[in-house]
């Protein structure tokens, strides 16, 4: 089952990934500057180093996003991640896309059920 | 033969940079011209035959010179051992200027 | 003999300096670093006396096909060279272990390493194995320079390795282009075939430039007087006995494989033969320091050196060859003495040394006789060595004799001028009652007094007295080794019994 | 094949004079540094577009090196542009 | 090898490493129109994690069609990519620190900001 | 034989010195007299050998490769000369018993016995090089005796010195032109040659650097100016030398040559013109001096001008008559200095300005003066009469035209009416007038006459029965004649009258001219000395000097530099004038470019070289280090591009590595030094760029011309052909390196290895501070940035200033990464032989390990146990030269490899040699990074480590107390791995590399 995941998980990155990289070509290849950079605060749901890892490179893969810095965990906060993000129209669509990726990871780590914990 | 071409281009580079007083640049010059020498021997196996040197898959008629090639790594190592030590040069009292070595108000001769 | 141990003078070096390297025993190390250059002299010597037997003894390392491997190759020329190298370099390792020197980290498996790249230079017969001799040599050349001096090294350490490099890299071109033309870098295959062959004798030239340039030949002569006397005098001692000789050994061995006796643009050779000698001598008047002129006596005896390129035949090159043993044995005397000197005076500059003839009167007539000897008077190795040079210089068509004795006259008579100031500043006048030495940091100190009963030791002196010595020696027993020099002028000059042997 | 290997190759030469162009004229050490990474990738893929035509046995290798270097220069450069603060 | 299979493959592969190249290109040429170095580095993603995968890709497609592909080959392939997906992604986040941390300037256009500014005021 | 014994004697002489001065101080001179004597006496036999019309002579082979033999032959020249020498010297000593003070003499006492040593081998030599090697002596012997007289000395002696070397390398010239020219260094062999009647262009060369050597010792105008300097020295070794022995070298060396130059029209000219200027020159110069001494100085230099112009004349009458007159000179001229130093001794002073009048008080100096400067003035029935007369007589006949003898008379007999003038100036301004008597009534007069002045009359007394009987002398002269001029048949008659002759008449007008100046000397004197030439020798020699000093001075500074800069342009424009020459020469008649399987250029070729264009002119251009870093890094890898296109896998590999290795060695170096390139650094643009695009063409023109213009080289047809014959591996590049040239690689690996611990010894010979400076002391200190950062406590400012959590990451995939790469490393080490691959490429494998961990942690710590990188190192050169070693002892070279099966596997000791060579990489590599590495951050932080502390750890191993701090910090919990959570419980783990 988490195998399955963990296939899906590849190819939703994979996807994300080109899409990604037409956004940028889309931009860089059209006159003027269409980016929207952003620099947000993710607190993370994955709790072990690997899914730590695993989401911060995800996050820099896909273009148009990137991470810029890893907190660890500290008095009942959780690990956070600060994701600087080129394309997205709001704060919240950089929050949503990360959630999404993050639940299909954590479903990929921890199985299906895992995946739907929210965010402390 | 643009090697000659690529050789000139770099000897011509690598000169610039060691005229300069900075021993980084030098270093820099250095390696540029080290680079060079690799292409004049790699030149001197005659680029007309360029097949690699492996007799299991190569026809050895076709075989690019292998001497030259196993100078040029010669050289290249060697030319890696003294760029280490040239940057130690260039590092040691943090100022790599050669205008101003560090200096110690000492004339030389 | 068996020619399979000549890489021996490569491989023991080697292994000793590896040995040192994990082995740090303070005794262990001076044994070693005084040791293995004697031992090297010693087999040397017993090769030399075998040659008289079998000239050339060559022998093909790894046992591959003769033009295909690398060619070690011993003649009298070379056994010469490793047994004056080898003495040479047990003197200065000696003089550094009385100064302690040998105790800075690491610089007993260097000198080792050292002591195996200028023997491998020595014996080798194929370009590009130079090539990485003169690296090995050059490698530990670069610290030992920067380790131990005044602060003022590093920044001649960067000239120094500089100069080298970029002169590395010529000799590695000139080596490409020897390949690209010749299609071999085995000197006994290219044995004969330059005279006839311009573009061979270009790529040659640009090899003959890289080692001029390591030489120190006008006019490219002038990171010598810069970088040597920034470091310790006893590494400056062991540099001018190796170095420079090992390139124009290389010279001498290159040209007259390739070449002969047809030595191309003779013109050009004997101007700046001509200038290196002038350039040398006269520029040893314009210092203020006992070893920057030493320095620049040394680019002198280079030049002088040089006349049997020019002239060329056995007799010149015997001549070359006992003028550069000469040269290499008074100069490395008077550098151990003007060490001593230093570290007793804490300073070598003409300005803050003064009346040492009444002081240390040892060392005084010691220094003296090494001036005669380089200048050429008797009773030292200088005077046959001039001796030497000037029958070779006449020997010459009339013009080339005529500028050549006259290059040497004048760079004589320049050279005593300038030394007869240094003596006079140095040795003569009152004793100093106080002295500065040298700051390591701000090459100035203040005036301290002179203790009493401070004098140059004897010990420390001991290395350079001991080379003077040999220079008074080789004058008194020249019927003994003239002849050495001679036989090796005459094995340098018979190229084709090099090669058969090689190719045997 | 050969014609897209050539007409990648053109492409992947703009790259990289491009990036030259962007390390000579940038202002701060972090962009240079990144255009330095973008060079170094476009160059190995240079490599592998000639492994394609030379059939050489050693680009397969090389590609994984270099793709393994890369990184290590990456954070290199990471070190540079901090001065060596982690 | 049929010779369809041939000329497929080596069309695929021609086609792969066009558009890597081109990818490549895109993010070159966004390094030269972004406006900080942070944005720069967000573009790197294109060449590193498109472009050079399809061409390291396209090589192993060329070799099969050859028929001198091996199965060393292929692992070699995979490491190579996953090297560029995954350890040069992880690379490139100490390199957005590090610039962080160097003091890089942040394109005043960056909104939010939150290393900057608390998002809970 | 007897001449062996006579040198013996006086080397005896000389040994004994030290011991006779020990016991007896000044009174050696006596026993030492004696030892001359003896010394003539040993000489008797060959002295009557000599009469009887013999040449005894004497040779051992000394430098046979030379063809030199210690060679002695007497005749008639070395009769006079070494008898002057033996009993001048005898009585030189007995005089130096009284002269000197009292006490140790060893060096005066040393050095002259030395000098006589030399002077009698000089006359008797046979071989030109020994009798260089006298001559030279000589030259030594009298500078010391010279600068043994304190700071007046000194100047003088150095002066000396220096125009008597001039002068023997002029001898040594003509002695090496002579050997060559006749085959012999034997003198008398090489005189008898015939090419001095057939080439008269090499007499004349030769002539010509013999009679300035002989001029400079004989002090003939424009040397005669160390002479007067000479008068420093103390009295008895004036009267020795410059009366009897030094000068007297030239005259003899003159007369030695004559043989073979007497007829040389150079010769002719030179001698008498020189002479008689001399002669003239001298004798006014001595009329000027007030000082005796001085004086007497000058008057040897007009004495000496004239013997040299007879010699010049070349007849047998003439070099009789020098002879003869070389006699009397030595005789009168020794006594007249002795006396000079008797008056000295007796009044304190030898200023004729200052003397009493003496005559009265010392009636026996007055007279035995009297005597001698008669003699020298000419006057009869003295030895100086007679010698003069055959002085004129023999210039008469001068060669040329008639009128050339007369002049020369004319001028001889000018210069001595000069000389009778200057005499009268010794014998009445030191006796007679008494200048001093009534201005200086300090000087007490204390008449010091018993031995000084007994020794002092000896030679001037005995020229006066040798001028009564002066036949006595016509035997030795003849000899000496004939061996001046060996086909002559010389029949000397000396007597005091010859009848009415053009001499005597010109000696009578001398001697009227000279009773005018006695008359009229009260009122000439003054006037003479106050016209002093201007100009004197010690200021020529002085600005000779400063002229020197002059020219030096650019060579100095312009060759002499610490900027490396200054002596690459040098490097460069040899190179420069060397090879575009040589292309403009070789271009012509090169051949075609070679024609292969391939075309000579690829199309990937010009990508290449397009795009390192770029590079280059990016590197040149930019002004920021880390540009231009990234700029060469290009270069390296798209080089490696056109070395693979080369066909050279393996070295496309090897450059690979090693360039992004050396990138990241110089990123490392970059985090000390400033972020741009100081502008004053950056090359004159136009002065650069010249030199650059020379060398660019230079390079590649020579590329051009000289490469790919023939087939492929016949090595590498016998690589291709049988390398895997020979060696059973595919992979040629791979044998060439570690079998068939496993000796370059040898000395490689040598080289690479021991760069880490030159860095090593390089860093441990810095101060700390000056390694790892304090930030206010250091100038290339960049403070940390302003960020704009949530304040310290927030998360935002965690995740960029906490390193760790930011580096947990990276650990986590070198967890997986590191063992890929140790395995990968391993296969390329084993794959080697056959594939693309070996020792190195293996190494530079592990190397990135290396550097990944290093470069991976969250804190700069050194990298491994502190000692494991020299041991690597070490070990890594021993195992490669004892694997060649094994084959030397077990086949029949040194790096011969050995194969052998080892459960069916195909082994080569050569591998064993890569062992050697992995090891040294990884461990040059392990230093440079932590050396190189440390970051002024690094050290600012608690506990980290300095440069200088590593490289003590690295030799010492690890040092315990304050400096054992980055072991101290709190040990983590454990390492990062697929189920740790350090980041979600906020506790660093235990990091890669220690
Ligand atoms: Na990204
Ligand atoms: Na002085």
């Amino acid at each position: 089952m988490r195998v399955l995941y963990a296939l899906g998980y590849l190819v939703w990155i994979a996807v994300e990934v080109v899409k990604g990289s037409f956004d940028v070509a889309r931009d860089t290849l059209t006159p003027g500057v269409g980016s929207t950079p952003a620099i947000v605060e993710y607190p993370l749901r994955c709790r072990t180093d690997l899914e730590v890892t695993v989401m911060a490179s995800s996050i820099t893969i896909t273009p148009g996003t990137i991470v810029l810095g890893t907190a660890s965990a500290r008095d009942g906060e959780p690990p956070v991640l600060y994701v600087h993000s080129l394309y997205a129209r709001s704060r919240a669509d950089i929050i949503a896309g990360l959630d999404e990726m993050e639940t299909r990871l954590l479903r990929a780590t921890r199985g299906r059920r895992a995946g739907e914990v929210q965010a402390a | 033969m643009i090697l000659a071409v690529t050789v000139g281009v770099l000897v011509a580079g690598g000169t610039y940079l060691l005229l300069s007083r900075s021993m980084v640049r030098s270093v820099f010059g250095i390696a540029v011209l080290s680079h060079a020498a690799n292409f004049v021997l790699l030149a001197a196996g005659v680029p007309a035959w360029r097949s690699e040197p492996l007799s299991d898959t190569t026809d050895p008629a076709l075989m690019g010179d292998p001497l030259p090639m196993a100078f040029v790594l010669t050289a290249i190592v060697i030319t890696l051992a003294v760029t280490v030590v040239m940057l130690t040069f260039a590092v040691l009292g943090h100022n790599d200027d050669t205008h101003k070595t560090p200096a110690t108000g000492e004339t030389h001769v | 003999m068996n020619p399979a141990l000549l890489p021996l003078f490569v491989a023991v070096p080697l292994l000793v300096s590896g040995l040192l390297v994990v082995v740090r025993h303070r005794l262990v190390d001076r044994v070693a670093m005084v040791g293995t250059p004697l031992v090297s002299a010693v087999a040397a010597g017993a090769l030399f006396v075998h040659h008289a037997a079998e000239p050339v003894v060559a022998h093909n390392v790894g046992a591959f096909v003769p033009g295909v491997a690398i060619p070690f190759v011993s003649d009298a020329a070379s056994a010469l060279m490793l047994v004056l190298t080898g003495l040479m370099a047990a003197a200065a390792a000696w003089y550094l272990t009385l100064t302690g020197e040998d105790r800075y980290r690491f610089v007993p498996p260097l000198v080792v390493m050292l002591i195996a790249g200028v023997n491998g230079a020595l014996l080798t017969g194929d370009l590009f194995n130079l090539f990485v001799f003169v690296e090995v040599m050059l490698l530990p050349s670069y610290v030992l320079l920067a380790v131990t001096g005044t602060w003022r090294r590093l920044g001649v350490g960067r000239v120094y390795i500089l100069v080298n490099l970029l002169t590395s890299t010529f000799l590695l071109l000139g080596v490409g282009f020897v390949y690209a033309v010749a299609g071999t870098v085995n000197l006994a295959v290219l044995q004969g075939p330059a005279a006839q062959d311009p573009r061979l004798g270009l790529a040659i030239g640009m090899v003959l430039l890289a080692l001029a340039v390591k030489a120190g030949v006008f006019p490219v002569h002038g990171w010598l007087p810069s970088a040597y006397p920034a470091t310790s005098a006893g590494i400056m001692a062991l540099f001018s006995g190796l170095h420079t000789k090992v390139a124009l050994y290389a010279i001498f061995r290159i040209v007259a494989t390739t070449y002969g006796e047809v030595v191309p643009w003779v013109g050009v050779l004997l101007a700046v033969v001509i200038a290196t000698m002038l350039v040398g001598a006269v520029s040893t008047a314009g210092v203020g320091r006992l070893r920057s002129a030493i320095a620049f006596q040394m680019v002198s005896g280079i030049g002088h050196i040089l006349i049997a390129l020019v002239v060329f035949s056995a007799a010149s090159l015997g001549a070359g060859l006992f003028y550069l043993a000469h040269h290499v044995i008074t100069v490395g005397g008077l550098l151990l003495l003007t060490g001593a000197i230093e570290q007793t005076y804490g300073s070598g500059r003409y300005d803050r040394l003064s009346g040492l003839m009444r002081r240390d009167r040892v060392v005084a007539v010691g220094f003296a006789l090494g001036l005669f000897s380089l200048v050429g008077l008797p009773p030292t190795s200088g005077l046959w060595g001039k001796v030497g040079l000037m029958r070779a210089a006449a020997e010459a068509d009339a013009g080339v004799a005529a500028a050549l004795i006259g290059a040497v006259i004048l760079a004589s008579i320049a050279s005593l001028m300038a030394l007869t100031r240094l003596w006079r500043e140095v040795f003569w006048g009152a004793p100093m009652d106080s002295y500065s030495p040298d700051d390591p940091e701000f090459g100035r100190a203040p005036r301290t007094a002179l203790p009493d009963g401070v004098r140059v030791p004897l010990g420390l002196a001991a290395p350079g007295l001991a080379l003077i010595a040999v220079s008074v020696a080789l004058f008194v027993f020249a019927g003994v080794f003239y002849p050495v020099a001679a036989d090796a002028g005459v094995a340098l000059a018979d190229a084709t019994a090099y090669a058969e042997a090689v190719l045997r | 094949m050969i014609v897209g290997v050539w007409i990648a190759t053109g492409i992947l030469a703009v790259s990289i004079v491009l990036g030259l162009v962007r390390i000579g004229t940038a202002t701060d050490a972090a962009s240079r540094a990144v255009v330095g990474d973008l060079v170094f990738f476009s160059a190995i893929g240079l490599l592998v577009l000639l492994g394609m035509q030379t059939q050489s046995a050693a680009v397969v290798d090389a590609a994984m090196l270099a793709a393994l270097l890369g990184i290590l220069a990456t954070i290199a450069l990471a070190r540079i542009i901090t001065r060596g603060r982690r | 090898m049929t010779g369809t299979a041939f000329v497929v493959l080596e069309v695929l592969s021609g086609v792969m490493v066009v558009a890597g190249a081109l990818f490549v290109l895109v993010s070159a040429i966004a390094m030269l129109r972004q406006r900080d170095a942070f944005a720069r580095i967000n573009v790197m993603s294109p060449a590193t994690g498109m472009g050079l995968p399809l061409i390291v890709v396209a090589a192993f497609v060329h070799r099969v069609a050859l028929g001198t592909a091996t199965v060393t080959d292929g692992l070699k392939t995979v490491v190579t990519v996953a090297a560029l997906l995954v350890v040069s992604s992880v690379a490139t986040n100490i390199l957005a620190r590090a610039a962080y941390l160097s003091g890089a300037p942040v394109a005043p256009e960056t909104q939010p900001q939150e290393l900057a500014e608390d998002p809970r005021p | 034989m007897s001449m062996v014994w006579t040198l013996g004697v006086l080397a005896l002489a000389v040994v004994l010195t030290p011991l006779l001065n020990r016991f007896l101080g000044r009174a050696a001179g006596w026993p030492l007299a004696a030892l001359y004597l003896a010394a003539t006496a040993t000489l008797w036999p060959a002295i009557a050998e000599v009469f009887a019309g013999g040449t005894p002579t004497f040779a051992v082979p000394w430098v046979e490769a030379l063809g030199v033999a210690f060679a002695l032959r007497l005749d008639g020249l070395g009769v006079v000369f070494s008898l002057i020498a033996l009993l001048i010297g005898a009585v030189v000593f007995v005089y130096s018993t009284d002269y000197l003070g009292r006490g140790s003499q060893l060096s005066f006492y040393l050095v002259m016995t030395v000098f006589t040593l030399a002077m009698v081998g000089l006359v008797m030599a046979d071989d030109l090089v020994v009798l260089f090697i006298c001559w030279e002596l000589t030259s030594l012997a009298s500078f010391f005796l010279i600068a043994r007289s304190g700071n007046a000395g000194e100047a003088a002696s150095m002066r000396t010195l220096l125009l008597t070397f001039m002068g023997g390398l002029a001898l040594l010239a003509g002695v090496a032109l002579i050997v060559v020219r006749t085959g012999t260094t034997n003198l008398t062999a090489a005189l008898a040659s015939d090419v001095w009647t057939t080439d008269g262009t090499f007499t004349a060369v030769v002539a010509t650097l013999v009679l300035l050597a002989g001029f400079t010792k004989s002090a003939q105008f424009p040397f005669h100016v160390w002479l007067p300097d000479a008068m420093a020295a103390i009295t008895p070794v004036s009267a020795y030398l410059h009366a009897a022995a030094v000068v007297k070298a030239g005259i003899f060396l003159l007369m030695r040559f004559s043989p073979a130059f007497h007829a040389a029209p150079v010769w002719n000219a030179a001698l008498i013109s020189a002479g008689l200027f001399t002669a003239a020159l001298g004798a006014w110069f001595a009329l000027t001096q007030t000082d005796l001494k001085k004086l007497m100085a000058y008057s040897t230099v007009s004495q000496l001008g004239l013997i040299v112009a007879t010699i010049g004349v070349g007849t047998e009458a003439a070099l009789a008559a020098a002879v003869i007159h070389t006699i009397a000179h030595a005789l009168f001229k020794s006594g007249l200095f002795m006396m000079v130093g008797v008056v000295d001794h007796s009044t304190g002073t030898r200023d004729l300005r200052r003397l009493p009048v003496l005559w009265r008080r010392m009636p026996l100096s007055f007279t035995v003066t009297a005597v001698g400067a008669a003699s020298m003035a000419g006057l009869p029935p003295l030895l100086g009469f007679i010698s003069k007369e055959s002085l004129f007589a023999a210039l008469l006949d001068a060669p040329g035209a008639a009128w050339t003898g007369w002049l020369a008379l004319v001028l001889a007999a000018g210069a001595s009416v000069l000389t009778f003038a200057y005499c009268t100036k010794i014998l009445f301004g030191g006796f007679v007038d008494g200048r001093g008597a009534d201005r200086d009534s300090d000087h007490e007069l204390h008449p010091h006459e018993g031995v000084m002045l007994g020794a002092a009359a000896v030679p001037i007394l005995t020229g006066v029965p040798l001028g009564l009987a002066a036949f006595l002398l016509d035997a030795p002269v003849d000899l000496a004649t004939r061996a001046a001029l060996p086909l002559s048949d010389p029949h000397a008659h000396f007597t005091l009258w010859h009848g009415i002759t053009p001499e005597l008449i010109a000696t009578l007008v001398v001697f009227a001219l000279g009773g005018v100046v006695i008359a009229r000397r009260a009122a000439l004197w003054p006037v003479l000395e106050a016209h002093r030439f201007p100009v004197d020798g010690a200021a020529v020699i002085g600005a000779l000097h400063d002229g020197l000093r002059a020219a030096a001075r650019p060579w100095v500074r312009v060759f002499v530099s610490d900027h490396p800069d200054r002596h690459l342009a040098v490097l460069f424009g040899a190179y420069l004038a060397v090879v575009l020459p040589g292309l403009v020469l070789v271009a012509p008649g090169t051949p075609a470019f070679a024609v292969g399987p391939v075309a000579l250029t690829q199309p990937v070729d010009v990508v290449v070289c397009l795009l390192i264009a770029a590079s280059v002119v990016c590197l040149c251009l930019t002004t920021s280090r880390l540009a231009a870093t990234l700029c060469l890094s290009a270069i390296g890898i798209i080089s490696t591009v056109q070395i693979l296109a080369l066909g050279a896998p393996d070295v496309a590999l090897t450059q690979l590595l090693v360039e992004s290795l050396t990138v990241i060695v110089i990123m490392l170096v970059l985090q000390k030094l400033p972020t741009h390139f100081n502008f004053k650094t950056t090359p004159r643009v136009a002065k650069a760029s010249a030199i650059a695009v020379g060398m660019g063409l230079a390079a590649g023109g020579a590329t051009w011309f000289l490469a790919a213009r023939r087939p492929r080289s016949d090595v590498a047809d016998y690589y291709a052909g049988n390398a895997t014959d020979v060696t059973s591996a595919q992979n040629i590049v791979n044998v060439i390196l570690v079998e068939f040239r496993a000796l370059d690689t040898l000395g490689e690996l040598t080289v690479l290895g021991m760069a880490g611990i030159a860095i090593l010894a390089l860093v441990s010979s810095v101060r700390h501070r000056q390694l790892d400076p304090s930030p206010e002391e250091d100038r290339t200190h960049v403070p940390p940035p302003e960020l704009a950062l949530r304040p310290e406590g927030t998360p935002a400012h965690r995740a960029i200033t906490d390193a760790w959590s930011n580096v947990l990451p990276m650990q986590l995939v070198l967890r997986f990464m590191v063992p890929v790469l140790v395995v990968l490393s391993a296969l390329i080490f084993w794959r080697g032989h056959n594939a693309p691959g070996g020792g190195f490429i293996a190494a530079l494998v592990g190397s990135a390990v290396v550097g990944l961990i290093y470069l991976s942690t969250s804190r700069d710590r050194q990298i491994g146990p502190p000692r494991l990188p020299i041991r690597l190192i070490g070990w890594g050169v021993v195992i490669a030269v004892v694997t060649g070693l094994f084959g030397l002892a077990f086949a029949s070279s040194f790096l011969e490899p050995i194969h052998g099966y080892l459960g069916g596997v195909h082994l080569v000791t050569s591998m064993l040699f890569d062992v050697g060579v992995y090891l040294a990489v990884i461990g040059l590599v392990m230093l440079a990074f932590n050396l190189l590495g440390t970051s002024g951050d690094s050290l600012t932080r608690d506990g980290g480590e300095s440069t200088r502390e590593r490289a003590d750890e690295a030799v010492e191993g690890e040092l315990p107390g304050p400096l054992d701090t980055v072991r101290g910090e709190p040990a983590a919990a454990g390492r990062v791995g697929v189920r740790s959570r350090f980041l979600a419980e906020g506790t660093p783990p235990k990091e890669l590399g220690r």
